[in-house]
């Protein structure tokens, strides 16, 4: 088993932690699910680093682990657990039955879509890029589908994880700076979404995105 | 010269800013200064341009890169109708200052500042546009008085004079498109802005310039199909219609066309057809639309688009190669700006004192008030055309510059015929109301009327001198 | 102090602020001196960003911090545009937000914050426009999001914080697709060149003919996406009359004015670098119908709009359009009137925004169907709204006029003449919705029970400000604004500055 | 001085009456002698200078003016001083009349009108002097303008209205005075008459040219079927007003036909003269028909000018065919009749009008019917009135006769030889003279005796005395200008002729005592009025001195007694009124004045469709906008409202229009 195999392999597994990210019950639950993705996303980036014998990934891997394994979860765990809606039930629109197929569908769907890429970079890692390009997309279905702000926000964290690895795969070359910064940003914006969702808990009593909707026309 | 013609322009400006800046009580004196600084500066200059021997001069005002974006022109044609709308812009400063105020029967009135402000622009904007020789020019200047005159329709805030001013403003800008369609279609092809450059295209340039100069014209001088939004203009005051809808802004349309015209050439044939085609339907449908007004101002308005069309008429028979025509197109826009002045200072002055306009309810207007009944008989005879008074001089050549030409294009003579039988029907139509307005017993209304104030007078008796003599003034400057 | 050293001092100063603002005690006697640091700093930003663009002016490109920090022409003019409209707003910020504080509807805490914010806001405007890196860029961009979000919902209130929220997630989500694009960018370059030029914008540029078109074609599908999003063009401009509307005033104007015409420059950055690669025909027309789209669609929302400050952001994204317009015609001129719309619409419509808050602090309601009579119980709020409103539907001798008229005319140039009057037209209707504004809101009856009493000079002076600027713009443009205009176009061209002079852009660009 | 300096003195001086008597009208009488007095210096002048050019070259008066396109020339020839002599004589007479005869009208603004009669006076006197298409309708319209003030200075309903059609009438011919100018101009390449004479349009354009002047001369002259404004108007001036406009204005009318047809077009074509000529019989015949049925005194003479508008039209009709046949001495005949008549017309009718004022200068009424017996109270008006009447029903030897003498004389020389149209035409024309002239004199014994004999027939009529002494001068000059013209004929002749002559430009033609001698057979021109007067009173004094010389004897047995009245006291409801002595003729011409109530029918018509117009036009106003503006507005506002739709407020939906929008972008972007 190659390292780019490993990678890919590794890959699939992405999907399927997102997958419990996105059915778990709780949102204190889903932190924890997102934690062990996001472990899974820095075993990624050392596989991908030993297999395209690239050190920075490993300072990649390193940060991702301090901030979206540790950092991230915590803050989320800690202030999730304090919100609640009973209103809102589930939050979902669509079944997690549903979901699952749908996350097939992206996949699926990407897969095409990355098959048709010939860029030298993509060469040997066609499936990881796929199924960084379907996380991606998946997250986004998961803001899409997910009434509960609370889980638009892992929604967005999938997606972010989603072009994170796809920037590992693509320009693994690039300095070490910019990923510090784009990892800077997506803590920042997990804060300041976490501390919006607060405000909105505290002043409207839900976390219904349904019933954001007073803004229109 | 160009220091009196520019003088002419920012006088009126700083004066709209002075006044925005300045007590309310001070707005009356300061708009009737600058107007009369204006008119001075403009009379002074006519007098050296004659006495210079009406050599035409240009002067660029702001270049860039060697392309004159502004730039001011002084020739015989500017000059005489830049004296006629900053000089009827002076009486009627004086004459607003009579009608608004709280002795006003039909509208009550404080000064507000905005008033004075806006009217000063106004004449500042309409003097540019008339000494400008490039599209930008024109182009500004056009879109300015369009703001002014917006502000101006819409002056008594409520809601049908608003939604009058917003769609005055609306269709005017629509049709100003046809000037930004030329200054860039210019732009491209010759990189320059000057008017000049309009002779130097290519045939199918000039006819795009030309014509959409002509739909920028239409728009602005109410012609068919952009009429609708004089009438409904009338809910301005009537000073304000007077001058805007009656001497100038109106007269900016046939302005911006004679003066591409002018430099055109030689325009293609196409533009005639359309102009004068386009001319006499708007005559005939406004002539058709005297017929149920009773409101005088109404009236006026579509008696203002169906003496504009004689102006288009004119201009569109000089493309066929009457200079004769021409001239009386630029007379007739002098002419009928003081005539329609009067004739809509008249209806202020009658709605200042007896509180309507309702021409039913007006009769006998001669016992009660000498003046205005004078004044009434005149301006409906310049207007419909009648010698001594100054419209039918202008009206003539217009007919003589175009039979001129209609023996070799068979289709001008029917057009002409029908301008023809249109004057005729005017005349009627105006004659008619003369008779019912002026002579006789006062009705109700009228012998309940006030006195006509000092100021409004001698505005009246001026323009009633002036609806005799125009014609000579015109018919001697232009030669 | 040596040139190089302007970008870097020019990204510290707010950022240094930002943090010194949010370090301050939260007491009643700090607020002073709170807002004596946040004038500094605005102050402070705006003299630095003349200053550097002075330099770029006279010198040409300014390169530092390991290529990653770029002032080219182009960036300068955004620079510029920060650092007038962010001192201008900024300024007029203080006494807004000290009227909101006396009315109790901020907290001393979040008056702080907001200085915070608005300075470090300030930050990342500007580290967008100065990045050179490509992905540093985009993490400009979602910074601003981060650094303005919590402005837009500075109030608390449910709307404020549903708009904030909003504002967020789609920004978020769109320039995460700008990321996508970003991403491809690079692979793309990094195939040719080495992985650590190939990050930067110059040198992708340099070898724009090396790129793979396809991918150059989907990269740039992205970025539009993804950038476009923050730019509001359509159909990603959902959040913006959320976020403008809800936001305070001084902040809805940096949105407005500043904040779209940084999402916008990225695209133009990548635009240029798509032109050389694969030639101007797709971008363009994308670019167009995008533009197109976007006009027509807000046009139409303008005009059924009564909340105030709603109506204004609906009318940015209909000037983001026409700027799209002009881009989307290409050629000097277009791409000269694209970037000069750009400045004339920021100050424009900073001036309304402004003018909206001290309509809403007056009367307490932004609906302009019970806002009556501002020209009789604040005349010189009326007066800028008036003349604000009147420039921004595109009247002479105000700016807005220029640029729209050189888009007008590129676009004939460019041969879309019926176009050109669909789009001519559709402005028309906005002129309507403006005139709507000052015929009912700044004329009209005023209330019986209001006073006569205008906002604090704090608020009207840089009012006073931005409307000489429009003026100055619309009448006399500076000299120097033409050359920028001009170096930037041939940029964005790239030309170079050796830009042929019998171009129209030279005489056009710098009109008036 | 030279006429034409005289001339323009003459103006100078109507204008500064004019002017004078405006600024003066506070001070009334001052205002009525100023006017008065001016306008008798300006007439006397005028009538100098036209007189001095009778026979002789004619004389330009070229000035440049202000309009490039027209210089303003003043052409005094002999057909131009003939007009200004006959104008400036009525206008003295008007003059002298209106002395007393304005003051009537104190306090309803004297300076105004005495403004407008000189201003009137003045514009006819341009009118035929212009010698340029221009200035020739400028002043033509004037003397409308002028005129039309002077229709509705009764400020009255009816005043106004007669003065509305008037003037549009008025302005309508002009307008198609002026198209035929055009069109002349055209061709010539300059406004100028002297050029129109130079040059000779197509016969197309020609015809045209004709056909245009005719219609808006004819319009001026009263024409039938264009006479409706004339007995509407000219009863609504001021009777020394009226007495110039049918004394005068209506002759420019015809001066202005013959001007254009024969002066400028050379009038060398057969059907203008038959035109001419048709009309002239038809405006004879019914003009006096509906004269006949008046009994306003006032409309009654309006209708009697369009009568003799028609006789007038008769003789240049025949001048006309002359021409176009090339026999000169139709032509000359023609001419002179035409214009022999046109000189009478305006004496008698002149004189007529003055009457008819003095009467309602005392009577305030119109209406025949309360008149009667007057001729006790007014012995000099009444008199004059008589000469008058007798004048116009062409009673030798007064004028009348000598021009309907010539008339006739034209007529059966033109009907002698020509071709078949012409001898078809002209006896007929001539029969509807011969008809004319018997119907007039019944007409006039119906006025006279209404007004002046019998009995009164009102309080007013017996309470009447003699007019003012201004009044009965003016009256008396006329009335003996209508014996002077009729006893003098074999004088006047000449002169005429020579006018004809040089309108025709023929060698003058000789004449002898009374008797024309023409290229032509002598025996039909004969004629000597002296002698017929001679005749005449003998007829009247033979009998009377018989009578006298036999009667002494049987004087003392005369009784006086009631006139037997079937047993009644004559009194005035027994006398017979204008209506009653009209009534055999009504029945008679029942078929005429059954064309005046279809074309009273169509008129009506006429009126209903302009109505349907108007209310089609205001029904038809706002539509425009309610096509355009509304539906534009409310297309926005409904476009607006449908896009609102899409920003929905779900954030989902916003993040799905991303997605969508990248999916479409990457469809079109990879396709």
């Amino acid at each position: 088993m190659s390292g780019l195999q490993i990678v890919n392999g590794l890959a699939g597994l992405l999907i399927v932690t997102s997958l419990l990210v996105v059915v778990a019950r709780k949102p204190s639950q889903s932190a924890k699910f997102y934690a062990l993705q996001s472990l899974v996303l820095v075993a990624v980036f050392v596989a991908l680093g030993s297999a395209t014998n690239a050190p920075q990934l490993y300072v990649w891997a390193a940060v991702a682990f301090v901030t979206k394994v540790v950092l991230v979860p915590v803050i989320m765990a800690r202030s999730f657990g304090r919100l609640s809606d009973e209103r809102l039930g589930s939050g979902e629109r669509i079944s997690p039955a549903v979901t699952v197929l749908l996350a097939a569908v992206v996949v699926l769907l990407c897969t095409l879509i990355i098959s048709g890429v010939t860029l030298p970079a993509a060469a040997g890692i066609k499936p990881a890029l796929a199924i960084s390009l379907a996380h991606f997309f998946f997250g986004l279905a998961c803001i899409v589908t997910q009434r509960n702000i609370l889980k638009q926000v892992f929604g967005y964290c999938l997606m972010e994880n989603g072009s994170h690895l796809t920037l590992a795969l693509l320009a693994g070359s690039a300095p070490e700076l910019v990923e510090i910064g784009i990892t800077t940003d997506a803590v920042f914006a997990v804060v300041i979404m976490v501390i919006l969702a607060t405000q909105i808990n505290r002043k409207l009593a839900t976390l219904d995105a349904d019933q954001l909707t007073t803004l229109k026309g | 010269m160009i220091a009196l013609a520019l003088a002419s322009i920012l006088l009126p400006t700083v004066g709209a800013a002075l006044i925005a800046l300045s007590p309310r009580s001070a707005s009356k004196r300061l708009g009737q200064i600058f107007a009369g600084l204006a008119t001075a500066c403009l009379l002074v200059l006519a007098y050296q341009f004659s006495v210079g021997g009406k050599i035409p001069a240009e002067y660029s005002v702001i270049n860039f890169g060697g392309v004159e974006i502004l730039g001011f022109g002084v020739d015989t044609v500017s000059v005489l109708v830049a004296c006629a709308v900053v000089g009827i812009g002076f009486l009627i400063s004086i004459y607003s200052g009579g009608y608004l105020d709280a002795g006003n029967r039909e509208h009550p009135d404080i000064v507000r500042r905005r008033y004075f402000a806006f009217l000063s622009l106004f004449i500042g904007a309409m003097a540019g546009l008339v000494f400008s020789t490039t599209v930008i020019g024109q182009l500004v200047f056009f879109e300015i008085s369009g703001v002014c005159s917006w502000a101006l329709i819409g002056y008594y805030e409520k809601p049908k004079s608003l939604y009058s001013a917003a769609k005055a403003l609306i269709i005017t800008h629509i049709a100003s498109l046809g000037l930004y369609v030329a200054a860039s279609v210019m732009f491209l092809e010759t990189h320059t802005f000057a008017l000049s450059a309009i002779g130097g295209l290519s045939e199918t340039a000039k006819t795009i310039v030309l014509l959409a100069i002509l739909v920028a014209a239409w728009g602005k001088s109410a012609q068919l199909p952009f009429h609708m939004w004089l009438p409904d203009a009338m809910e301005a005051p009537t000073p304000v219609s007077a001058y805007l809808h009656a001497a100038s802004m109106v007269k900016v349309g046939v302005y911006i066309f004679a003066r591409a015209l002018m430099s055109s050439n030689g325009a293609p044939e196409l533009v005639g057809y359309v102009c004068t085609i386009m001319a006499t339907i708007t005559l005939v449908y406004g002539f058709i639309m005297y017929l149920p007004q009773c409101d005088m101002k109404r009236l006026l308005a579509y008696s203002t688009i169906t003496q504009l069309s004689y102006m288009f008429l004119g201009l569109g028979l000089s493309v066929f190669g009457s200079q004769m025509a021409f001239n009386g197109a630029i007379a007739h826009l002098f002419n009928h700006a003081f005539a329609k002045t009067l004739f809509f200072l008249v209806a202020g002055a009658l709605s200042y004192t007896t509180g309507t306009r309702m021409l039913p309810l007006l009769r006998g207007v001669l016992s009660k008030s000498p003046l205005l009944g004078i004044a009434f008989v005149v301006a409906a005879l310049a207007i419909a055309g009648v010698p001594p008074f100054n419209g039918f001089f202008s009206k003539f050549a217009i007919f003589a510059g175009g039979f001129e030409v209609a023996q070799q294009h068979p289709l001008l003579m029917v057009l002409l015929v029908i301008a023809l039988l249109e004057s005729v029907g005017s005349f009627a139509w105006f004659l008619k109301w003369v008779g019912w307005t002026v002579p006789g017993r006062p009705s109700e209304a009228v012998a309940a009327a006030s006195p006509v104030p000092l100021s409004m007078q001698i505005v009246l008796i001026t323009l009633i001198v002036m609806a005799v003599c125009s014609s000579f003034i015109a018919a001697i400057w232009l030669g | 102090m040596v040139a190089s050293d302007l970008p870097p001092l020019l990204l510290l100063s707010p950022l240094v602020f930002a943090l010194v603002i949010f370090a301050m005690p939260t007491s009643g006697r700090s607020a002073r001196l709170i807002e004596l640091l946040h004038l500094v700093s605005i102050v402070g930003t705006l003299v630095l960003a003349l200053t550097t663009v002075g330099y770029v002016l006279s010198h040409g490109t300014l390169v530092t911090f390991g290529d990653w920090l770029m002032v080219d022409p182009l960036a300068a003019i955004f620079v510029g545009l920060i650092g007038v409209v962010g001192c201008l707003t900024g300024f007029y910020s203080i006494g807004y937000i000290r009227h909101d504080v006396a009315h109790g509807e901020l907290t001393a805490v979040k008056q702080k914050l907001y200085y915070g914010f608005f300075n470090l806001f300030l930050f990342t405007m500007l580290l967008v426009v100065t990045a050179n890196n490509i992905v540093m860029m985009w993490v400009g961009i979602e910074a601003t999001t981060l650094g303005s979000a919590f402005l837009v919902g500075i109030y608390g209130k449910g709307t404020s914080l549903e708009a904030a929220w909003k504002y967020l997630i789609i920004c978020s989500v769109g320039v995460a697709f700008g990321l996508y694009g970003t991403v491809l960018t690079f692979a793309n370059a990094s195939a040719s060149i080495d992985p650590h030029q190939a990050v930067l914008w110059t040198s992708i540029l340099a070898h724009a003919q090396d790129l793979d078109p396809t991918l150059v074609k989907i990269a740039f599908v992205f970025v539009l996406i993804g950038f476009g999003t923050k730019a509001g063009i359509f159909p990603m401009h959902a959040w913006l009359p959320d976020a403008h509307s809800e936001a305070p005033s001084p902040v809805s104007g940096l949105l407005s004015g500043v904040l779209l015409k940084c999402g916008l420059f990225v695209i133009i950055r990548y635009y240029a670098v798509t032109m050389k690669a694969i030639g101007p025909e797709f971008p363009q027309s994308i670019l167009l119908v995008l533009g197109v789209l976007t006009v027509a669609v807000s046009a139409f929302l303008v005009f059924v709009q009564h909340d105030f400050k709603r109506k204004l952001a609906y009318h940015s994204i209909e000037h983001v359009g026409l700027i799209v317009i002009g881009l989307g015609v290409g050629g000097p001129l277009g791409i000269a009137a694209a970037l000069l719309h750009t400045i004339n619409h920021s100050f424009t419509k900073a001036l309304l925004f402004c003018g909206s808050g001290n309509v809403l602090q007056k009367y307490g309601t932004r609906d302009l169907r019970s806002v009556k009579g501002i020209l009789r119980t604040a005349p010189v709020t009326g007066l800028f709204i008036m003349a604000g409103a009147l420039a921004l539907a595109g009247f002479p001798p105000f700016n807005v006029f220029v640029s729209e008229f050189m888009v007008f005319a590129a676009g004939l140039d460019a041969g879309y003449p019926k176009l050109m009057i669909l789009v001519a037209l559709l402005f028309t209707i906005t002129v309507a919705a403006l005139v709507d504004i000052i015929a009912h809101s700044v004329l009209g009856k005023a209330p019986e029970n209001m006073e006569k009493s205008d906002s604090s000079w704090l608020s009207l002076a840089p009012m006073g400000v931005l409307l000489a600027l429009i003026m100055v713009f619309g009448v006399a443009m500076p000299r120097p604004v033409g050359d920028i205009l001009r170096q930037a176009t041939g940029i964005v061209m790239d030309q170079g500055h050796a830009t042929a002079t019998a171009t129209p852009i030279e005489h056009v660009a710098a009109k008036k | 001085m030279t006429p034409i300096q005289l001339l323009c003195a003459s103006l100078a001086c109507s204008i500064v009456a004019a002017f004078g008597s405006l600024l003066l009208s506070r001070a009334e009488n001052w205002a009525i002698s100023f006017a008065g007095l001016g306008g008798l210096v300006a007439a006397v002048l005028g009538g100098v200078a036209g007189a001095s050019v009778l026979s002789g070259a004619p004389l330009v008066l070229d000035v440049a003016g202000p309009f490039s396109f027209a210089h303003f020339i003043i052409r005094l020839d002999a057909l131009s001083g003939l007009m200004v002599l006959v104008i400036s004589t009525l206008a003295a007479v008007a003059s002298i009349y209106s002395f007393s005869y304005v003051r009537e009208y104190g306090g309803r603004g004297v300076g105004p009108m005495g403004f407008f009669f000189n201003l009137f006076v003045a514009s006819m006197v341009l009118v035929v002097v212009a010698d340029n298409a221009f200035w020739f309708l400028v002043f033509f319209e004037m003397m409308s303008l002028a005129s039309y003030f002077l229709v509705i200075f009764d400020q009255d309903e009816e005043a106004v209205s007669a003065g509305f059609i008037y003037f549009l009438v008025a302005h309508a011919g002009s307008v198609a005075i002026m198209a035929g100018f055009f069109l002349m101009a055209n061709a010539a390449g300059s406004l100028d008459f002297a050029a129109f004479r130079a040059t000779h349009p197509s016969a197309l354009v020609a015809s045209i040219v004709f056909v245009l002047s005719l219609l808006g001369f004819g319009a001026k002259a009263g024409m039938i079927p264009l006479h409706v404004w004339l007995p509407r108007a000219h009863p609504a001036a001021p009777s020394h007003a009226s007495a110039l406009m049918s004394g005068v204005m209506i002759k420019i009318g015809v001066f202005g036909i013959l001007k254009v047809s024969v002066d400028l077009l050379g009038g060398d074509v057969l059907w203008w003269g038959i035109a001419v000529l048709a009309l002239g019989a038809i405006s004879s015949v019914l003009g006096v028909i509906y004269a006949l049925a008046e009994h306003d005194i006032k409309r009654l003479l309006a209708y009697h000018s369009v009568e003799n508008i028609g006789i007038i039209m008769l003789g240049i009709g025949t001048g006309m065919i002359g021409i176009a046949t090339h026999h000169p001495l139709v032509a000359m005949l023609g001419m002179l009749a035409g214009l022999y008549h046109l000189i009478n017309h305006a004496i008698f009718k002149g004189l007529l009008f003055l009457g008819a004022g003095a009467v309602i200068f005392r009577m305030h009424t119109k209406d025949m019917d309360k008149m009667g017996g007057l001729a006790r109270t007014m012995p000099w008006t009444s008199a004059c009135f008589l000469v008058g009447a007798l004048a116009i029903s062409a009673i030798p030897p007064l004028n009348g006769f000598v021009s309907e003498w010539f008339t006739y004389q034209a007529l059966f020389a033109a009907a002698l030889d020509g071709t078949f149209l012409v001898q078809f035409a002209t006896p007929i024309a001539a029969t509807a003279l011969a008809l004319t002239g018997a119907l007039a004199v019944m007409c006039f014994v119906k006025a006279y005796g209404e007004m002046f004999s019998g009995l009164p027939r009102s309080k007013k009529a017996e309470q009447t005395t003699e007019v003012p002494a201004p009044m009965i001068i003016g009256m008396v000059l006329l009335a003996a200008a209508c014996v002077g013209l009729g006893l003098a004929a074999p004088l006047v002749v000449p002169v005429i002729g020579g006018i004809a002559a040089a309108i025709l430009h023929m060698p003058p033609a000789s004449f002898a005592n009374g008797v024309m001698v023409l290229p032509g057979d002598p025996a039909h021109t004969l004629l000597s009025t002296p002698l017929l007067a001679v005749l005449l009173v003998g007829l009247a004094t033979v009998p009377l001195a018989i009578s006298a010389a036999f009667s002494g004897s049987r004087a003392n047995r005369r009784q006086a007694a009631e006139p037997w009245a079937c047993g009644y006291l004559p009194d005035a409801h027994m006398t017979v009124t204008a209506h009653s002595f009209a009534q055999p003729i009504r029945m008679f011409f029942a078929p005429l004045y059954a064309v005046r109530r279809t074309a009273a029918a169509a008129s009506e018509g006429i009126e209903r469709q302009f109505v349907k117009l108007v209310s089609l036009a205001r029904r038809g106003e706002p539509m425009l906008d309610r096509a355009l503006v509304g539906p534009s507005i409310s297309f926005v506002g409904g476009v607006g409202k449908r896009l609102q739709i899409l920003q929905s407020g779900a954030l989902s939906t916003y993040c799905l229009y991303i997605v969508a929008a990248l999916a479409i972008l990457l469809l079109i972007t990879l396709r």
